[in-house]
């Protein structure tokens, strides 16, 4: 099959779809991922297609929804669970950081927790209030969590299929605001792995780092920026642990300026990881401060206020204009 | 199995009942007012959602029965805790609609004071709302005051460790607070049959050591009478009431969903047989106590509580976008006042700078 | 209120019990040997405390009854899902003793490979454990197999939400989980009444459609007969049953604990009459078949226990610190490759060097 | 009274006694926190002292605890709950987050919810798995809440009685380790308020940040140090949020060189904002990279292995041998 338009959504469905067919022990369950095939319709047809024991739904209680995925990754199973949206994952939170995180290293690999996470998260949709956190840096900082944040349709697909074959329990988190956003894109198309980075554009002036929703408004930004005379290069990390601290690090050795870009309130987030590291390896290299444009450290706004809180095209390029050209 | 009470028939004829009194007939006619008002603010929130005035609501058409009775079985300086679905309830307590509604036009989180009206802000994390409701009330008890605290939950929540936990420390600590479950039979698509293998959410009660009490909740009359009990139980210091309300979504969940991939138009015909208007207003012509008039007069002020919030939701001004940082902490810290000098750069910056 | 089911009184006599089979005397003597060792083997983990030997060590002293009969109604093939109380139950499963204490050592945070033993980790986050039995059933469900899962908690536990979402989805699903709550009457200090307001803990099966039994937990041939029937209901495919033990807990709850500040001397010696290892003792030596040659076997049985346990924990040896890397992922990032580097460098420096 | 020798966990109990003492609102209360006196004793005597009203048990249930707690502060309470350890902490993620860091915002100030959440913290105590976790980076991520961490005696008086009466809900981090710690200390000697670092010591070459369990360590490193010819500075941050900003710059500017120290695994952490915003400020005033010393990033190590995982002098003064001294 080659390249067709196809949403996010369209492409996880397809992939949930492949990944079931492929295996039997793939199980696909949550809140409303049955019959109704999911409030955002990622999980369609799929109960239909694979029965109500592959494709169902539970309790409404979120941390039952993780343990029992848990007990059912403990005896043989794949389970790919769905928390509704990204601030109601948060009962669960025990589950994953005690258990789901801990538990291969708690038992030197004996037992291993192949479980994937869906979580549609982060804004840019006017949801009210718990339905639009960036909840990333909360499972970035939890060690023994894959966290991974596609921002295409096809990494949606690729890096799914990945994360449900891989042994060890993985946060997917799926950027709401891209499901239903169609593009050109092959999704059989072998997608790089787990833990590396894609530079999406080349740039000799700086490096503007984003994940997830972010990815399109730095291409965005880039553009503006090119047509202004200025080269941007946008690496998109798909990846948030592992991080692929190699790309990162040469991407912005090789330009000396970077912006960091995510919608999560950046304390102590992973925009403050990446500025960290960058500054830790690119000390040299580097001709100005990097430069977090993150979501402020506020909750998440009203519906008629998110656009002041997200990071914008203009924001990110008042933030390159101050990376201190005048010592170019 | 718990049995279920039941004073009104669904034609408005008054049934046997030896264990519950049934309310006073001028109550029922204040409820109706309620009922019907409800019934139109369902209705105009709806419109105001397909007008894009409002982000999304959720109805409780055919729910009016305990939104009412949940309201006006309070005293005053009672407290309410609602959900995302309660705002008839919000209303009848007092708040001011428009107020009700900011949530959902999405200019703020809550409109209100919920202090001054001691009406919760909407919860929409399912059943986080129910402990809260055990501290007001517990606070309340170590004050002396015979404060009662209504608490508002749906069939799908009562899964929730946190329903668990909040009815649990309610008897440990013999709170002052109704529970009362609107088991609407769905959890947006999820039917009861996946919330609970048990015959009814009231057969919970036993576990908890609580009086529980399952309620035809689309009869006005049995809903008033057994919350009345539970209030009163509460208000003379013996504890918490699990009220198990009988009910049925009319509406989708949402504007957003699609209610025709679970359930069937026969259900949902089956249900509007026994829709709680209709069935109050027999029983109100029946005694005399409503006539055409009366009727008249009640469409008036519902047409008239319609336009005052298409008009308020119309006229609502967004809050400016420095109240974005004035409230996350009582002193704004350094990095909240570094970012929201950088928003009012950018908002003086204006247009066109780029 | 719940009737308790006791088949043999505190002296060891048998009790009339027409719903409940009483288990073969040969099963029972199997049973007395468990809990010779086990109370054996509870007691050498308390001086291996006091050696410094063990970080510290949560005593079934008294609930012996509940640790053998738990491991014991297990067939092949079926799981366990015990908390840091449970070390008793979880070596009668087959866990080598020694890997059972790993995690009180301090060596690492499970001993033992909890796939070839079908014993999951020790759970110490309470109530945890109970969702993760219910998803281990429901797998063997879907693939036709008839295993049961036997999932252990204390009542301190039964308040957490993990609790009631575990057994409601159990019910939901009907899966083949035994939920074994053993009432000891605290939960460290605070007692039962904090817990629940209701009569007894297995009241609460009511609210989850799920059959539950009370049972006296220091009666073996009670709890055998008891288990065996919820394993049998599970297996058949008519899901799970919650069963309440009471019992005790003889010693404080660590030896970190100071059990004198919240409870009486007293209680523990009208509980001591209660210990299950002399009941069944009783009843055995009426029955013929145990014997002064029997006993001094099995006293010998336990020391030998005791010395293997004390010379397998003096025998190990702590992981090499780069274990500490090895298994936090199947692959190590960049990161931890880093970090482990770090410290090997660190440790090939040796001492001295600073 | 004057300068006594006076463990953290007496400081604390004094605190919360005094606190209870000044205002009748204030409320004690958890998991074995009322006739035991607390699993470290550190509600010794409360109960006694004021009654089983004021300071008492709950049914155990974390999240249930903390709901409570905010209905209590709904209605003219001043709660102070205790999570009996660090992780276990987790169940209550959902209220801490969607509830108790927001209420005040989502009312626009309206509802102010003066809750203290006392929470035993870190390791160092040979404790087995979940008994250890430094779970600042969670809460301090988390915009609304105010976080504090405490490394002295009198700074744990001081800062909870400031806890107490902040209108705000307060994050209290007791390291566990230091508990039983004694140190001559005048507990009533006013105390910076919340949002200030102090500096523990002064030193030109490089300024060592550190909080709660780690200052200690970094006071050590800065001793050992000075023997060996260089001086260290030493900033206890006792603040995570807000976080004095103004006084870490200051510090860093006048060395030239930091070390932030933190017992967290460092990836999206706490450690990892310090490094980014020192990047951000002093960029032109550092002479070398910021370096982490932090716990790794793994989960908890068991007892026996926690030595290798915790910032030690050794591996501080290590990081400080690198901060590229040739250059200077
Ligand atoms: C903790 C949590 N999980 C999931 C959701 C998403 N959600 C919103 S409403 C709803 C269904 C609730 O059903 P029920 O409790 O029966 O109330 P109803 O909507 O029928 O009034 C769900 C799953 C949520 N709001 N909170
Ligand atoms: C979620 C959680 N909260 C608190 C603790 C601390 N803790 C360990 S044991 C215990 C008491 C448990 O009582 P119970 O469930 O009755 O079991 P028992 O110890 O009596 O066997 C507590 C509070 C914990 N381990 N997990
Ligand atoms: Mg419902
Ligand atoms: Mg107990």
């Amino acid at each position: 099959m080659s390249a067709e338009k196809l949403t996010m959504a369209a492409a996880i469905n397809t992939a949930l779809r492949d990944a079931m067919r492929a295996d039997d022990s793939v199980l696909v369950f949550g809140e409303d991922v049955g019959p109704l095939g999911g409030v955002f319709r990622v999980t369609e047809g799929l109960a239909d297609s694979f029965g109500a024991a592959r494709c169902f739904d539970t309790p409404l209680a979120e941390s039952g929804i993780l343990g029992m995925a848990i007990g059912l990754a403990m005896n043989g199973m794949r389970p790919v669970v769905e928390m509704q949206f990204d601030a109601f994952a948060y009962p669960a939170f025990e589950q994953i950081t005690s258990h789901l995180a801990k538990m291969r290293n708690r038992t030197r690999g004996a037992l291993r927790l192949p479980v994937v996470v869906r979580v549609p998260y982060a804004g840019g949709i006017g949801g009210v209030e718990h339905h639009c956190d960036s909840s990333e840096s909360y499972y970035a900082h939890t060690p023994g969590l894959t966290v991974l944040a596609p921002a295409t349709s096809a990494d949606a697909y690729g890096l799914l299929r990945a994360a449900i074959e891989y042994p060890d329990p993985v946060i997917f988190l799926e950027p709401k605001k891209r499901y239903f956003a169609s593009e050109e894109t092959d999704i059989r198309a072998p997608v790089a792995p787990i833990g590396t980075a894609e530079l999406r554009r080349a740039g000799r002036d700086a490096t503007l780092i984003a994940y997830g929703p972010s990815v399109p408004v730095a291409l965005a930004a880039a553009e503006q920026a090119a047509a202004e005379g200025r080269e941007l290069g946008v690496l998109d990390l798909r990846s948030l642990v592992p991080l692929d601290e190699h790309t990162v690090t040469e991407a912005v050795r090789a330009t000396g300026r970077a912006v960091v870009i995510a919608e999560t309130p950046g304390f102590a987030s992973v925009a403050a990881e990446l500025a960290a590291l960058i500054g830790e390896r690119c000390f040299h290299h580097l001709e100005a401060p990097v430069r977090r444009v993150t979501g402020f450290d506020i909750p998440y706004p009203p519906p008629k206020l998110e656009r002041h809180h997200l990071p914008s095209i203009d924001r990110i390029l008042d933030a390159v204009d101050e990376l201190q050209w005048e010592y170019a | 199995m718990t049995e279920i009470v039941r004073l009104l028939d669904t034609d408005g004829t008054v049934l046997d009942h030896e264990r519950h009194a049934f309310p006073e007939p001028e109550r029922l006619l204040e409820q109706y007012r309620g009922l019907v008002l409800g019934r139109r603010f369902n209705e105009q929130a709806n419109s105001l959602v397909r007008q894009g005035k409002l982000a999304v609501y959720p109805s409780s058409r055919g729910q009016e029965a305990c939104q009412i009775g949940a309201a006006e079985a309070l005293r005053e300086g009672d407290w309410l805790f609602p959900t995302y679905r309660d705002t008839v309830a919000v209303v009848q307590r007092g708040v001011p609609p428009v107020e009700a509604l900011t949530l959902l036009t999405g200019d703020w989180h809550c409109g209100y004071d919920p202090l001054a009206h001691r009406v919760a802000p909407q919860a929409t994390p399912l059943a986080t709302q129910l402990p809260h409701a055990v501290g007001v009330g517990h606070a309340a008890r170590l004050r002396g005051e015979d404060t009662v605290v209504l608490a508002l939950c749906g069939d799908g929540a009562t899964s929730e460790g946190d329903f668990h936990e909040a009815l649990n420390f309610a008897a440990v600590f013999t709170s002052p607070v109704v529970f009362l479950v609107q088991n609407n039979k769905y959890a947006i698509s999820v039917p009861l049959s996946r919330q609970t293998a048990a015959e009814s959410l009231a057969d919970k009660g036993i576990g908890y050591g609580m009086p529980a009490v399952l309620v035809d909740g689309n009869d006005p009359a049995a809903v008033t009478a057994v919350l009345d009990e539970a209030v009163a139980r509460a208000a003379s210091g013996n504890g918490p009431t699990l009220v198990e309300a009988d009910t049925y979504r009319l509406e989708a969940h949402t504007n957003a969903d699609d209610a025709g991939r679970y359930r069937s138009e026969r259900e949902v015909a089956e249900w509007t047989e026994r829709d709680p208007l209709p069935r109050l207003r027999a029983y109100l012509r029946g005694t005399g106590l409503l006539g055409p008039a009366r009727e008249a007069e009640l469409e008036e002020a519902a047409e008239e509580l319609a336009s005052h919030v298409r008009q308020g939701v119309s006229a609502l001004t967004p809050p400016e976008p420095g109240a974005l940082f004035t409230e996350v902490y009582g002193t704004a810290t350094q990095r909240l006042a570094t970012q929201a000098a950088l928003l009012d750069t950018e908002l003086h910056a204006g247009a066109g700078v780029r």
